[in-house]
């Protein structure tokens, strides 16, 4: 019973042959019933990690947090849907209706296919296409659409002044992500998602920290969570591009939300942290879900705490921090890791026969330790320069709030 | 292509599974609209003029800045795959054109093109 | 296996929705978009080629490649042109803009 | 022709590219011509599918989808103050047609004259995006044409910011 997975698709799979069905009918069959296992499983777990974080972020705040609907409140989500359920769905005056109704289900989905193509364990993966890391990054940038849709729809001047801030905030963050995303297939050399967590003998967040802290935080930007919330900035633009939903069109997002923050944690894991990866993954994939789970849990716990305790930014320096840090570092961090790295592997030749292995720990070190390095050099001189920004900056800004030197000698 | 026929598969159930109980709330909940209620939604204030208003120029210079790196970002993807099997000479030719791509990013910063104003 | 000619076929269709769109529509960001559907129907044609006349070249999917990158600077300038003409003469319709007409 | 499942799903990718097509050039509210730009686009990324080019349908949707329509879309949005008129069409569309028309004809007789009939197909080797990036950076591959494009879009960027901010 090493590896449930293959187990049970093989006795379903055989079960259907042995029915007479043809290739065709099992591929379609067992599509069909993947697709639904995913999408049922998403929906339970969006109930459950909704109550997690609202308990959570209860206790960061010195309250309770949930505590009516059955023990410890954890039927309240269920509750909650069954209040949505009934609430009525106001379609505003002016409103078009069919973008309207469509853009909650495309956020929604924009979620829901990210998870065909991240693997659970070593034999549990929806698809494992060829293009895995493009398909990621391909899919989630279907919600942009979806918001504009929403914002310009709605009819209403806040819902589409927060689309468009959306819109240019979420485009902004998606050039460090896939810049950062570049590294995992650089350093893995195929595009395959299963391929990549295979090949993380040494996790990449340990070689490349700089990138999996570059591509985390453009992630969370993307989900729009704080301290990048201003997408619902209530106290600017009331609720941003959802300000005419309600009820269920309204709950829509919110899933949505929810789900995206669990779901960028879990792209993190695979890409950076090993996915699967731990003791005896390799011939127990079902352990393998249960670090998978793990990992993607602690991520989502981090984002969480961000929530929590973060407080807003306002749009232009969020503009400014990702054009004008991430960006500019994911492109040095780019040029000098991969320039590094070849020469090193170049002067090593002798001593590292095969310095680009991929899979196993001890032939991983020697190029995991030049790349840390880089990462290193990179690392201290963004603190340098954005230290001395900083300075600058509040330099500046007392200079504006206190009295010129010449007034403050007219005075006396 | 059988992987395919997954994703397939996905992207109709993902579309049609938020759409039912959106569906399903139209049908149990309530529906009286009335003129007030779905009046635009402007914090109790009379919506004042038509809605498209014309809107500022700096939202469409990010998303033209996004578009130019994002095809950019997209040729790096095969050069990435690559990756391990180029001599130093091809790692460069990537670096150069990265390096273009910095050069794209310097002009907007200097021109004043990323800032939010 | 789908035979060539249908993909030239469905190219084909696109290629001339795209022109009657740039010859008949009146505003330019519909020209635009126009353009991009016959740009498409080119790249279907480069690719339905590569497949079954070559598949084992790379030329058909590096070209289609480049026909990506000249299709996204042709919308950016474009865009950027019909910005600034809107903002100059409060006007995207492609006829009105006859400053080089006499 | 019998009907298999790889025909079914042509000819859905067929229908959303050319009616989200006709919607984009016959549709009067720019907006909507927009969304079905964004469909046809993604009827031709399934198409690429079909074809064996994953690589060129995950661009597809990355670029066209992700950036292009965004930025089409924006433009709708930003110039849409004068955009009341119903008058989309032209003076000189039933010209407009009749070119298309006989455009249509002859690409069609062309393509069914030349290139219908079946005819042995090779398979795809599986390296293909590794193949091609190992092109793009080796002078006798495509590196010219690979550092071109980035000038080509680094003068692109230029212009646009140039002519849109001044």
């Amino acid at each position: 019973m090493a590896d449930v997975f293959t187990t049970i698709y093989d006795w379903l799979t055989g079960l259907l042959a042995g029915w007479g069905a043809s290739q065709l009918v099992i591929d379609l069959v067992m599509g069909l019933l993947g697709s639904i296992i995913t999408v049922v499983y998403l929906l339970t777990l969006a109930l459950v990690i909704i109550w997690v974080e609202r308990k959570f972020i209860g206790r960061v705040q010195d309250r309770i947090g949930p505590n009516r609907v059955g023990p410890w409140g954890i039927f309240q989500n269920i509750a909650d849907v069954v209040k949505l359920l009934f609430k009525e769905i106001i379609i505003p005056k002016g409103a078009d209706l069919i973008p309207f109704m469509l853009a909650p289900a495309i956020t929604v989905a924009s979620v829901f296919l990210i998870w065909a193509a991240i693997p659970y364990a070593r034999t549990l993966i929806g698809t494992d296409v060829n293009i895995g890391v493009l398909y990621l990054v391909a899919v989630s940038s279907l919600g942009v659409m979806a918001i504009l849709m929403a914002g310009w729809s709605s009819n209403n001047k806040y819902a589409l002044l927060g689309a468009f801030r959306a819109v240019a905030m979420l485009v902004s963050y998606e050039v460090p992500m896939i810049l950062a995303l570049l590294v995992p297939v650089i350093l893995s050399g195929t595009l395959r998602v299963n391929g990549i967590v295979e090949g993380q003998g040494v996790w990449y967040v340990f070689s490349m920290p700089l990138a999996a802290l570059i591509f985390y935080i453009a992630q969370v930007a993307e989900v729009g969570r704080s301290p990048f919330d201003v997408l619902e900035a209530e106290s600017e633009i009331v609720a941003g591009f959802h300000t005419e939903y309600s009820g269920m069109a309204f709950a829509m997002f919110y899933l949505a939300e929810f789900l995206h923050a669990f779901t960028i944690s879990a792209m993190t894991a695979t890409l950076f942290f090993g996915g699967w990866r731990g003791p005896f993954a390799q011939q127990y994939p079902t352990l393998g879900i249960v670090y998978f789970f793990i990992k993607t849990f602690l991520l989502y716990m981090l984002n969480v705490w961000g929530r929590a305790t973060l407080p807003r930014l306002r749009i232009d320096q969020i503009m400014s921090f990702c054009w004008k840090f991430l960006t500019p570092l994911a492109l040095v961090l780019l040029v000098l890791s991969t320039l590094v790295d070849k020469v090193a592997s170049i002067l090593l030749e002798d001593v590292v026969p095969n310095y680009y292995a991929a899979g196993s720990l001890v032939e991983m070190l020697p190029r995991s330790a030049v790349l840390l390095s880089v990462n290193l050099l990179v690392g201290l001189l963004a603190v340098v320069w954005i230290a001395r920004q900083g300075r600058k900056e509040r330099q500046r800004l007392a200079a504006l709030t206190s009295p010129a030197p010449i007034e403050r000698q007219a005075a006396r | 292509m059988s992987e395919w026929t997954f994703i397939a598969l996905l992207f109709v159930i993902s579309l049609v599974t938020p759409l039912l109980p959106i569906i399903l709330g139209r049908i149990l909940g309530p529906h009286k609209p009335n003129a007030i209620k779905n009046d635009t939604y402007e914090c109790g204030i009379e919506t004042v003029g038509d809605t498209w208003v014309q809107f500022k120029v700096q939202y469409y210079i990010f998303a033209l800045v996004f578009l130019v790196f994002d095809i950019e970002v997209v040729f790096m993807y095969p050069w990435a795959v690559a990756y391990n099997r180029l001599p130093l000479f091809g790692v460069v030719a990537g670096v150069i054109f990265i390096v273009t791509l910095a050069e794209a990013l310097i002009y907007a910063w200097r021109k004043g093109a990323l800032e939010w104003l | 296996m789908i035979p060539l000619h249908w993909y030239l076929l469905v190219a084909a269709g696109l290629f001339v929705l795209g022109l009657y769109g740039v010859l008949a529509r009146r505003n330019a960001v519909a020209i635009l978009m126009s353009i991009e559907l016959m740009l498409n129907a080119v790249n279907i044609n480069l690719v339905a080629f590569w497949r079954y006349l070559a598949p084992e070249a790379l030329n058909g999917q590096v070209f289609a490649v480049f026909v990506f990158a000249v299709a996204a600077a042709e919308a950016a300038v474009g865009l950027a042109l019909i910005i600034s003409i809107y903002r100059n003469r409060q006007t995207v319709i492609a006829e009105d803009v006859n400053m080089l007409k006499w | 022709m019998t009907i298999t499942p790889v025909t079914i799903a042509f000819a859905i990718m067929a229908i959303f590219a050319l009616g989200g097509g006709l919607g984009v050039v016959a549709n009067r509210n720019l907006v909507h011509a927009a969304l079905f730009l964004v469909l046809s686009l993604f009827g031709i990324a399934g198409l690429f599918v079909l074809l064996e080019a994953p690589f060129l349908a995950a661009v597809q949707v990355l670029v066209y989808v992700g950036a292009i329509s965004v930025l089409i879309t924006i433009t709708i949005m930003v110039t849409r103050r004068i955009m009341g008129i119903t008058e989309t069409i032209n003076r000189q569309w039933p010209v407009a047609a009749i070119a298309a028309a006989l455009t249509l004809v002859t690409l069609g007789f062309v393509i069914l004259s030349q290139f219908s009939g079946q005819m042995p197909v090779a398979d795809v080797p599986p390296d293909t995006i590794a193949r091609m990036g190992a092109a793009f950076a080796s002078h006798q591959g495509y590196m010219l044409p690979f550092e071109v494009a980035s000038v080509l879009l680094l003068a692109a960027l230029i212009g646009a910011i140039v002519v849109a901010r001044d």
